[in-house]
């Protein structure tokens, strides 16, 4: 069997998948709070370092883990904004000078959750076989476990659309993000939400680690790939779309699974192009205006 | 010749017309008035004679020379200086480097640093700020950044001088004083159009008056002429009334 | 009288730096082997810092290239090897950063905030990865050996490139372009309608900042004496820079310096003795500096100071 | 020690270089310069070690390369530098010798864009196709890939016998879990670096799921007596096996090293590195001695492969301790 376009596609969405899922946490805490979390990425390994330890140790199945990682990344990250970020919001001179800072405070963060997690869990690389078998699809061949973060990836994707579409909470999120002043005034506590919004980020982190242990080798080093490739993400749909965040991702599975196939070693430098590329040409993502 | 010329100067935001097919002559030493109702398109005229924004279509000539498609700063060597209707006055540099600034970069040819400093004095002395010469820029009153902005345009030596609404926010007696100021500028013999909606300053102030509405030009004529026009009237009071209201 | 003061100033002002130049013109002499490495690490810590806070200080453009700059310089040092005098080698390295530079400058002209942060560390990662990519297939090598020099030779090479550094930073932050480059922070279309021609500034400055990075990752390689992509384009040499100048405070010129200084001195110090908590410690302080110093060490200082004359002239008007 | 007429007592001085060759430049000469050190150990990894063997080479330091390595550091003169690994010069053609004598016919090659991938890479082609052996697809993937399954659909798609991999752990262990995530197996997988580590590799995929691995190396508790005691020692320790490649090539080297110093009778490093250059010392795998190029050469072993839980040296010739288990057996079913 060779391999077909077919088989191309559905690989990049795969991969998509996983880049969407990340990529909307990173969109919701640069989108609404305004901090642009390079330490995304430790998030990410703290889910999947979460889940590989509940399996490894105590059985515990990885996709029940979802249910635990989320709590826990949201409960940080709600703590870790309250304490620190917020402090930063109110202190700086203007929105650029806060930006600029709270993402300085993040590399500090990147730091310490990185090397805890060394301290915790040791440097080396680790991983486990669940659902490590082949599923036969239209002809193609595919890891059953790749087609399940898949299928979580879009139904949490989606439950994440509706909460912030439908819910109360989710329209004062929304209107947080587009007026703070204005949201203030409506009588929401902007703290509390924004806070809210730098945890719910840290939980899709958490869930995204969670699925990411399923199928990929983890390592307490693991994180800045995950939030570059967040970040290319969000660039790619416009920062601070939520949709855009998820059609970036599949976009860009798509395009590593087609350089991949015809060069691998050009895979990243494809990446950083397109993302420098929109960047400069349509610096509110393929989808803005 | 005319100092400053517009031909059809026109400029869309989205499918929006901010500003629409506006032709225009000032001349040398004149003082004109720009006044519309709010969104009428009077900053983004300005932005377009600044060079902040392209006209598309239509062209501006200054001292007969085109200068659209120009930047900002060498438009500003040239001889055209602003003021911006929100003050932007650097808020951490003292009041004289602000000045300074001016004088070295936007006036042609440029000063040095130590030229600059004695000619900025000067303009401070002239527009009354050498008390706070060296206060930061950002600690003055709405009042004197205001007035700051003027020094620092002047320290360019414009030919031209456009004035975004430098009363605005102003109690009356320093109203009275910024009409002074404008009085002494064009006692320089520098040209200068204001938009403003103190009418007692427009009317006072000024040789001509051009009205905006909706973006285009709905009359232009001495003080006397638009007091008296019934469609002005209208359009500009009534939507003040209404805005008011 | 005023006159004479200001050339008393002036004069006390030259004579420090040529005095500290001088000390540490001779250090090699006095210093044991192992300190003359330290220094030079400082000393590259604080070009990169300083030279990091000459364009982003003043004018607010966080860069996070310096890693892209500086391996340029690394890449060169180690393409030309033996081709060229070093002294030659040195300012190669340095112009390959400063062309780099200015083309990154005149593509990033329109992007503002955190959308220029995120190209240039998407530069960064570009260069890495692209330079990794033609080295397997193109050139079918990843490691290039660079022919060392002595540890007294590489210290006077940083020294000389700090030297001009400082004398540069110094002449600019003074001149008014200094001046210019702040208004461009503090409101660019303004400072563009004062008749600053503003892209041109940025450019320059952004340039000439990266030549100085250029040119100590040249030196730099010849310690390391061999590189790949991963060790040229570290990612960690466009963090550390910005840090250690925002630790120290980009107010004053030497804000950035104390922050490098005291950077190279506390790694030395913790990788010694918490080897396993270094970057822990590291991360620590960073969260702390600037939650808790806002306008770095150097802001702290001059506010306790403005705080300690002011409560002392008080209790003498008193 | 003789210099001394006692024995001296060994402080062991060791920093952490948080994976920065800059760091660890400074460390080494900090080791050297500051601390005064006796003797010096090496970092782990070949990049390390490329910038750690002319510092120490500079200031007449022995350096002992064990823990990685190439054969491009032959390029530089360093006399005060041993390497200890075998490498791709004897591994290459003992795969090929092995794969000619199972009837392997066609091969994929990837190998990851580094020092170490390149030269394993470039070194096996020329070896396979003297021996009559297709390679039909070559490709190098860069290190942090995500995802190789399009590099074993392309070979699978190829029907290669053979599936070889220059790659380091973290891409081997993508290798395997993604061939059996997929179901692809190959009647002959081999990978450089991964299966040599009982830890890393057995450890993850089970004695089950490497079963029929080849990997480089290679040595175990067969190879000799010292073997089974360096083995024992290590799983009563650390409670897992050494790894199966560099352990006791390490080990004897730090033997070899030892006898070499009692030798000298003196700290002078010129001294002893000429002892260690010219004198064969037996040690824990037998005799063991450099050549004029300071490799070690009498290596145990240099293919493996993971049979009933045990790392098999397959080489053809007298060092083999298991004939090669050929084809593959298909990867485990998992629950």
């Amino acid at each position: 069997m060779m391999v077909t376009i077919l088989d191309i596609i559905i690989a990049g969405m795969l991969l998509g998948g996983i880049y969407a899922l990340i990529a909307v946490g990173l969109s919701l805490q640069y989108g609404v709070a305004r901090v642009l979390n390079i330490a995304h990425g430790e998030f990410i390994m703290l889910g999947a370092f979460i889940t590989w330890t509940l399996y490894t140790a105590f059985g515990v199945n990885p996709l029940l883990s979802l249910a635990l990682c989320g709590p826990t990344l949201f409960l940080i990250g709600y703590v870790l904004y309250i304490v620190l970020f917020s402090r930063l919001r109110v202190r700086a001179a203007s929105p650029g000078a806060y930006e600029g800072n709270s993402m300085l405070a993040c590399f500090g963060l990147l730091f310490i959750i990185q090397n805890l997690a060394i301290l915790i869990w040791g440097a080396d690389i680790k991983g486990y076989s669940f659902f490590a078998f082949p599923v036969d699809f239209a002809g193609a061949r595919f890891a059953a476990n790749r087609l399940i973060t898949l299928g979580f990836a879009i139904v949490i994707g989606l439950v994440f659309y509706l909460f912030l579409a439908r819910t109360r909470l989710g329209k004062a999120i929304r209107a947080s993000a587009q007026e703070p002043e204005a949201a203030g005034l409506m009588g929401v506590n902007i703290d509390r939400v924004l806070a809210l919004c730098f945890g719910l980020g840290a939980l899709m982190a958490g869930l995204g680690g969670a699925l990411i242990s399923m199928s990929y080798k983890i390592q307490p080093t693991m994180g800045l790939e995950y939030t570059m490739i967040a970040l290319i993400v969000i660039v790619l749909g416009g920062l601070g779309s939520i949709p855009g965040s998820f059609i970036g991702g599949f976009l860009l599975g798509l395009v590593g699974s087609i350089v991949t196939y015809v060069e691998p070693g050009l895979a990243l430098v494809a990446y950083y192009v397109i993302f420098m590329m929109v960047l400069l040409l349509k610096p509110k993502g393929v989808l803005g205006k | 010749m005319a100092l400053l010329k517009g031909e059809k100067v026109t400029r869309y935001f989205g499918g929006l017309a901010a500003v629409f097919d506006v032709s225009f002559e000032v001349q040398q030493g004149e003082a004109l008035g720009l006044i519309g109702p709010n969104g009428a398109g009077k900053t983004t005229l300005f932005n377009l004679i600044s060079a902040a924004l392209t006209p598309r279509p239509g062209a501006i000539y200054f001292k007969g020379r085109k200068i659209t498609g120009l930047s900002p700063y060498r438009i500003c060597r040239m001889g055209v200086a602003r003021t911006f209707q929100t003050v932007k006055v650097f808020p951490d540099l003292p009041v004289l480097t602000n000045v300074m600034l001016g004088a070295s970069f936007g006036a042609s040819p440029g000063l040095s640093w130590g030229d600059a400093a004695e000619e900025a004095s000067e303009i401070l002395e002239f527009v009354e700020l050498s008390a706070v010469r060296d206060t930061p820029a950002g600690e003055l009153t709405l009042a004197n950044q205001k007035r700051l902005e003027v020094a620092r345009a002047l320290a360019t030596r414009p030919d031209l001088l456009l004035l975004d609404e430098i009363m605005e926010g102003l109690n009356p007696t320093e109203i009275a004083r910024s009409m002074e100021l404008i009085r002494s500028i064009r006692g320089r013999g520098v040209t200068i159009i204001m938009i403003e909606h103190v009418m007692k300053a427009i009317m006072n102030l000024c040789d001509r008056i051009m009205v905006l509405h909706h973006g285009s030009k709905l009359a232009e004529g001495t003080p006397g002429e638009i007091a008296a026009s019934d469609e002005v009237i209208r359009v500009y009071l009534g939507e003040r009334a209404h805005a008011g209201s | 009288m005023n006159g004479r003061i200001t050339t008393l100033n002036r004069l006390q002002r030259g004579i420090v730096p040529l005095v500290l130049l001088a000390v540490f013109a001779l250090s090699p002499l006095v210093l044991k082997q192992y300190a003359l490495i330290l220094l030079t690490n400082t000393f590259m810590y604080i070009i990169l810092a300083v030279s990091w806070s000459m364009f982003s200080g003043p004018t607010g453009y966080i860069s996070l290239a310096p890693a892209a700059f500086f391996g340029a310089g690394v890449y060169t040092s180690a393409v030309l090897g033996f081709a060229l005098p070093f002294p030659l080698i040195v300012i190669t390295g340095g112009l390959a950063s400063f062309c780099m530079a200015f083309l990154v400058g005149a593509l990033t002209l329109r992007l503002r905030g955190i959308y220029f942060v995120m190209f240039t560390f998407g530069l960064v990662e570009l260069l890495l990865n692209f330079v990794l990519w033609w080295e397997v297939t193109v050139t079918g090598t990843t490691g290039r050996v660079v022919p060392p020099l002595g540890n007294t030779t590489v210290f006077y090479f940083m020294l000389a490139i700090l030297a001009c550094l400082l004398l540069t930073a110094f002449r600019l932050k003074h001149s008014k372009y200094g001046f210019a480059l702040q208004s461009i922070g503090q409101g660019e279309e303004a400072a563009a309608h004062t008749g600053i021609h503003v892209t041109a500034l940025k450019m320059n400055t952004f340039a000439l900042s990266a030549f100085f990075m250029g040119a100590a990752g040249v030196v730099m390689a010849t310690r390391w004496t061999y590189i790949d992509p991963r060790i040229a384009f570290n990612p960690t040499l466009s963090f550390l820079p910005v840090l250690m100048a925002i630790f120290g405070g980009l107010g004053q010129l030497y804000g950035p310096i104390i922050g490098a200084a005291i950077f190279t001195y506390l790694e030395e110090f913790l990788i010694t003795r918490f080897p396993y908590h270094y970057m822990l410690i590291f991360g620590i302080t960073m969260v702390i500096a600037i939650r808790y110093l806002p306008d770095g060490l150097v802001g702290l200082v001059q506010k306790a100071w403005k705080q300690w004359s002011r409560r002392k002239h008080g209790a003498a008007q008193g | 020690m003789e210099e001394y007429g006692r024995k001296l007592p060994v402080e062991l001085k060791r920093y952490d270089d948080k994976s920065d060759i800059g760091t660890m430049a400074n460390l080494i000469e900090k080791l050297i310069l500051e601390d005064k050190v006796d003797f010096l150990f090496p970092p782990w990894g070949t990049a390390w070690l490329f910038a750690a063997a002319p510092i120490a080479n500079k200031y007449g330091y022995i350096l002992i390369g064990g823990p990685g390595g190439a054969l491009k550091l032959k390029q530089i003169d360093l006399p005060y530098f041993f390497q200890v690994l075998n490498f791709s010069d004897t591994q290459a053609p003992a795969l090929a010798e092995i794969f000619e004598e199972v009837g392997v016919k066609t091969a994929a090659v990837v190998y990851r864009g580094d020092l170490h991938g390149i030269e394993y890479g470039e070194a096996m082609v020329p070896f396979f196709e003297e021996r009559g052996i297709e390679v039909k697809m070559k490709k190098s993937y860069p290190p942090g890939i995500k995802d190789m399954s399009s590099l074993l659909k392309e070979a699978d798609g190829l029907n290669v016998d053979a599936f070889v991999a220059a790659c380091y752990p973290d891409g081997g262990m993508m290798l395997t879990s993604q061939s059996m995530e997929l179901g692809i197996n190959f009647n002959a997988f081999f990978m450089t670096v991964l299966p040599f580590s009982p830890s890393l590799f057995k450890g993850t995929f089970g004695e089950r799921g490497v079963e029929g691995v080849m990997g480089g190396g290679a040595w175990n508790a067969k190879t000799s007596p010292g073997a089974r005691d360096l083995v024992d020692k290590f799983v009563n320790l650390f409670g897992e096996e050494p790894d199966y490649w560099g352990g006791l090539y390490y080990w004897a080297s730090l033997q070899h090293f030892r006898q070499a110093i009692e030798k000298a009778g003196t700290l002078d490093q010129k001294k002893i590195r000429d002892i260690m250059a010219s004198e064969r010392f037996d040690t824990a795998l037998g005799p063991y001695w450099y050549d004029e190029d300071r490799y070690f050469v009498n290596h145990p072993g240099e293919i493996g492969q993971w049979q009933k839980g045990v790392f098999e040296v397959i080489d053809v010739g007298e060092k083999r301790t298991a004939p090669p288990l050929y084809p593959k057996p298909p990867w485990p079913k998992k629950k």
